[in-house]
């Protein structure tokens, strides 16, 4: 990329792709989307390699995250875009931006496919319309079936390849009933087979919203492991459509971003799209 | 002798859909992901003209370009991976036409295999097998037709296959060309290199023409060969709303006016007169985008 | 490519290398080098794609030829290199070699086979170490069976997809009884089934050696077509080790290439591989 | 706070062997093709090193590395698409092997079968059906392990399949690298992006570092990712006596000395004395190359 690429901008334009939102300049606020990026970026590990789909500004904030603290030797595939380590100057809306070229490596699209069906990468980041204790993952359609369709969202995409590409760590930036719901409609991305944990590597292993952070138990099924900070255990069982798993004892506080961590996530997003994006 | 010249393969984007896209192809494959890339100028001289496609290909990322076809019933069947406005939200008429019923065949499929049946179909293999992980999800339960299962002959267990996929008609944006058809991109490739290598008939659109020295110059950097083209056109900001790479950003304030206008028939309509049908050109369509200060948004490559 | 490559220069270097042929600068002699090139540059049509597999120093020079004459639209793949429309500037001894990257663009290899296989090619040029009266050509090895080796080849390499990549033209630098056989020991590439030709597209279609060209009759069978200049039929006949089909009436004389061609592949040739190909 | 620092994958050569390539490993495939851009220097040094390797896989275009591995007893195995030296002639060692007996097994393939192998194991997919075509030769017959015929679950004809392949070692020769294996080309890629992406350990030869702000500055020219690379070695002139695209053409003087040589056991035996096991490293080998101007040679890339 050379120094003379200038982004669309016009007026009119929406926060979530040029503008500062408003307000978010100052230091005082830590918005959900800051802890969101936080709490995925701990669930990395240093030297892995990590690649998200679409929508994915949180992860791709998470991951830059990641590699600027505890993961130094962490790989980063920016989605649509191929570019691999991208530097996240800025943080853009869109997995395909030419912002994420900004890189150490562009591949083709299907390359990136390949090396998440071929068992390339450690880390895959997804989302859904629906998602269930089990960690099933639609991306789908709700509804009955194809025939009686209520709700149609874009299609599975590449969530049927989740357990292939690694650890998948699942996010959505609402939490409501709707989403988390008993069983999925349609399985876009395989969860966790009843009776326990039905692979050893890869599948789903963490589900992290704007009001908790979730892992499974031993048998496969959602747990909360953590509430955000202000959040109230009864917000979260209101929002959820069915019965999730508890820690014994108190529940704890998600871990609140470090004031380097802080800077580092708004020097990468300087539009503030993170605390848009909630 | 030299008794002949070698021919310019640039065309006005008028008479290369008329000349090259069949009046019914069986299938149509747009490049581009997302809000980027996306020959948009190319789709809407299509629509325009009343091109129709047996099977739209809606892979990996379709956007707008396939929710437009979809709305002006151009497609018969859609194998769809994903089609949707990442964080703009979700198609309007795909939305519509799926929840409350269409004429269209919607295949439900994944991006995945779409990729594997487009290479399958490049290297003119029947077929490709699938990594084992499908079966675990109700693509193959709910699209029986287009997931099979076969018998591994090395290991006697059982596999999924698609079969492969060629299509007909391939619309290809790249920012550069030379007059053959030797395309540059600037930025990402997504599919579009297996795509143009793989396809019937490549129409691509360009933002601008380079001459044929400066690729004989930087060869490495030449995205897809001339040969695999069959007609170059050039359009100015070709692919808005969508982005072109390293040219100009996607332009949200458009797409959002969209997903406004289409959330109801009516509306799509009303969009489709405004933005596709009615303007005679592009210097005309880019007249209607309202608000848009062209020049301002004028990314030069060098 | 920059202007500031330079190839190796070394005392020692082969004529075939880097060279000049001793006694090849003068404009008198005409090499079958020469001959071979213009026959195979005659048998290309304009806008056709044509593809080269290894030791294609004749059908580069044909293709880089046909170019600048007849064919302007021909669209030329340079074997191993992936080299697309290079200018052959100069000719150069392997087809994997940097000079090919003088070019309009360049291939991965899996592309150039994926063309190929994938019937995105019209010719394809092939040669082996054995090829029969019906154009079964063999670069595996001769001999009885795989325990049984007399000469062993390099391998079959791209000859099996051969009627997938097109109207496929075979080229050798020597003629002799060893090399046209009744029956290759081994089918790398299939040629034309007992009674008829096979296919209606692809497969062998012409053979050019050094003392004449040959293409294949209704029956399938290789036909002598024109014996090159200075050459007389009881030397082909001689070296050939089957019953070659003889046209009716008396054989024709290849053409002679122009002073035009000539001069073109004079050009193209500085150092005169060509002169010492064959 | 960055407790750590990002680890340079730079390694002297004798290290990155020793470290990485396990005594014995499945499975080999060296980059380049002919006699362009093989990382000589890794193969000599594994030699050096006594490793040894289950299968070759000789393909597309192999030259003086499998012939070096044939002739000192390094694999068991040769699965053989194309093994010779083009222009300059069959390959010694491997004739003698073939015609004369040996305790390797050589198996029969071709090259487009084995580049789907490799593509269907970067995949995961478990195998890859093959175009039709193969049944017209005589490689099914000779090698019926390594093609099979399944049932085409589409139209239920009868194809080929082969199964995928994913090597546990390449060796892969770049121009240039950063210190986390970046990895450019400044010529022709030939099957090294594909391999890079496939295998298991990948171990990349360089002529030159370069700085990662370089890479970061032109990223669409980097070839291989550096995720990808396990060590990153710097080798002046390391592959020699084949060519480095852009740096130096291949040294046909030596390349015959080494046909003639090897034409007899005793020859090969003192060629692989003089230029593998004696030299201490590759100044030592290059030393002992007679009469090249290794001054003269140098080609720096930009």
């Amino acid at each position: 990329m050379s120094d003379d690429y200038k982004p669309v901008l016009r007026a009119g334009s929406d926060p979530l792709v040029f503008f500062k939102y408003p307000g978010a300049d100052g230091d005082g606020d830590v918005a959900r989307g800051h802890i969101m990026a936080t709490v995925m970026s701990h669930a990395l590990k240093d030297g892995e390699v990590v690649v998200m789909g679409a929508n994915s500004l949180l992860p791709l904030a998470a991951a830059r995250l990641a590699q600027l603290t505890h993961a130094p030797n962490l790989t980063l595939i920016a989605g649509a875009s191929g570019g691999v380590n991208t530097l996240v100057e800025p943080l853009a809306p869109s997995s395909g931006d030419y912002a994420n070229l900004l890189a150490e490596a562009v591949l083709d699209f299907p390359e990136v496919l390949m090396l998440q069906m071929g068992g390339g990468t450690d880390v895959f980041f997804a989302g859904g319309l629906q998602i269930d204790k089990r960690g099933n993952c639609n991306l789908a359609y709700t509804g009955r079936s194809p025939g009686s369709v209520d709700l149609r969202g874009p299609g599975s995409a590449g969530l049927p390849w989740a357990h292939r590409s690694g650890r998948t760590i699942l996010y959505v930036t609402t939490h409501t009933t709707p989403t988390f719901v008993e069983t999925v409609d349609f399985v876009s991305l395989p969860g966790h087979k009843a009776g326990g944990k039905w692979r050893e590597k890869g599948g789903p292993e963490l589900v992290v919203t704007p009001l908790c952070v979730m892992d499974f138990d031993e048998g496969g099924l959602l747990r909360l492991v953590s509430l955000h900070p202000g959040v109230e255990l009864e917000e979260v069982v209101e929002n959820t459509g069915f019965d999730l798993v508890l820690p014994s004892g108190a529940v704890p506080s998600t871990l609140f971003p470090s004031a380097e961590e802080l800077r580092y996530l708004r020097e990468l997003d300087p539009d503030a799209l993170l605390v848009a994006v909630v | 002798m030299q008794d002949t010249v070698r021919k310019s393969k640039v065309l006005a984007i008028e008479a290369a859909v008329a000349a090259l896209v069949p009046d019914l192809s069986e299938s149509l494959w747009v490049g581009g992901m997302h809000m980027h890339n996306v020959p948009m100028a190319l789709v809407r001289e299509c629509i325009r003209q009343g091109k129709r496609f047996g099977t739209l290909y809606a892979a990996p990322s379709a956007s707008l370009a396939a929710d437009l076809l979809i709305g002006t019933g151009a497609v018969d069947r859609v194998v769809c991976g994903y089609l949707g406005f990442e964080h703009l939200g979700l198609a309007p008429v795909f939305r519509r036409a799926a929840e409350e019923g269409s004429q269209i065949d919607f295949i439900e499929a994944d991006s995945g295999s779409l990729i594997l049946a487009l290479q399958a179909g490049a290297w003119g293999q029947p077929f490709a097998v699938l990594p084992s992980g499908i079966e675990q999800t109700d693509l193959p339960k709910v699209s029986p037709m287009f997931y099979r299962q076969l018998e591994d002959p090395f290991t006697t267990g059982r596999s999924y296959a698609v079969e492969a996929v060629r299509p007909t008609v391939a619309l290809i944006h790249c920012q550069q060309a030379d007059e053959f058809g030797n395309g540059i991109f600037k930025g990402s490739r997504f599919v579009d290199r297996l795509l143009g290598l793989a396809a019937g008939t490549v129409i691509m659109q360009v933002e601008g023409l380079v001459d044929n020295n400066q690729v004989v110059k930087y060869p490495l950097q030449t995205g897809l060969p001339g040969f695999r083209a069959a007609a170059v056109v050039q359009v100015n900001f070709g692919c808005h709303p969508t982005s072109s790479h390293r040219y100009y950003n996607f332009d949200d304030v458009h797409l959002r006016l969209y997903l406004q206008a289409a959330s109801t028939e009516a509306g799509f309509k009303s969009y489709l007169d405004e933005y596709v049908m009615q303007p005679v050109d592009q210097e005309d369509y880019m007249r209607r985008v309202q608000n848009q200060d062209w020049g301002a948004i004028t990314g030069e490559a060098p």
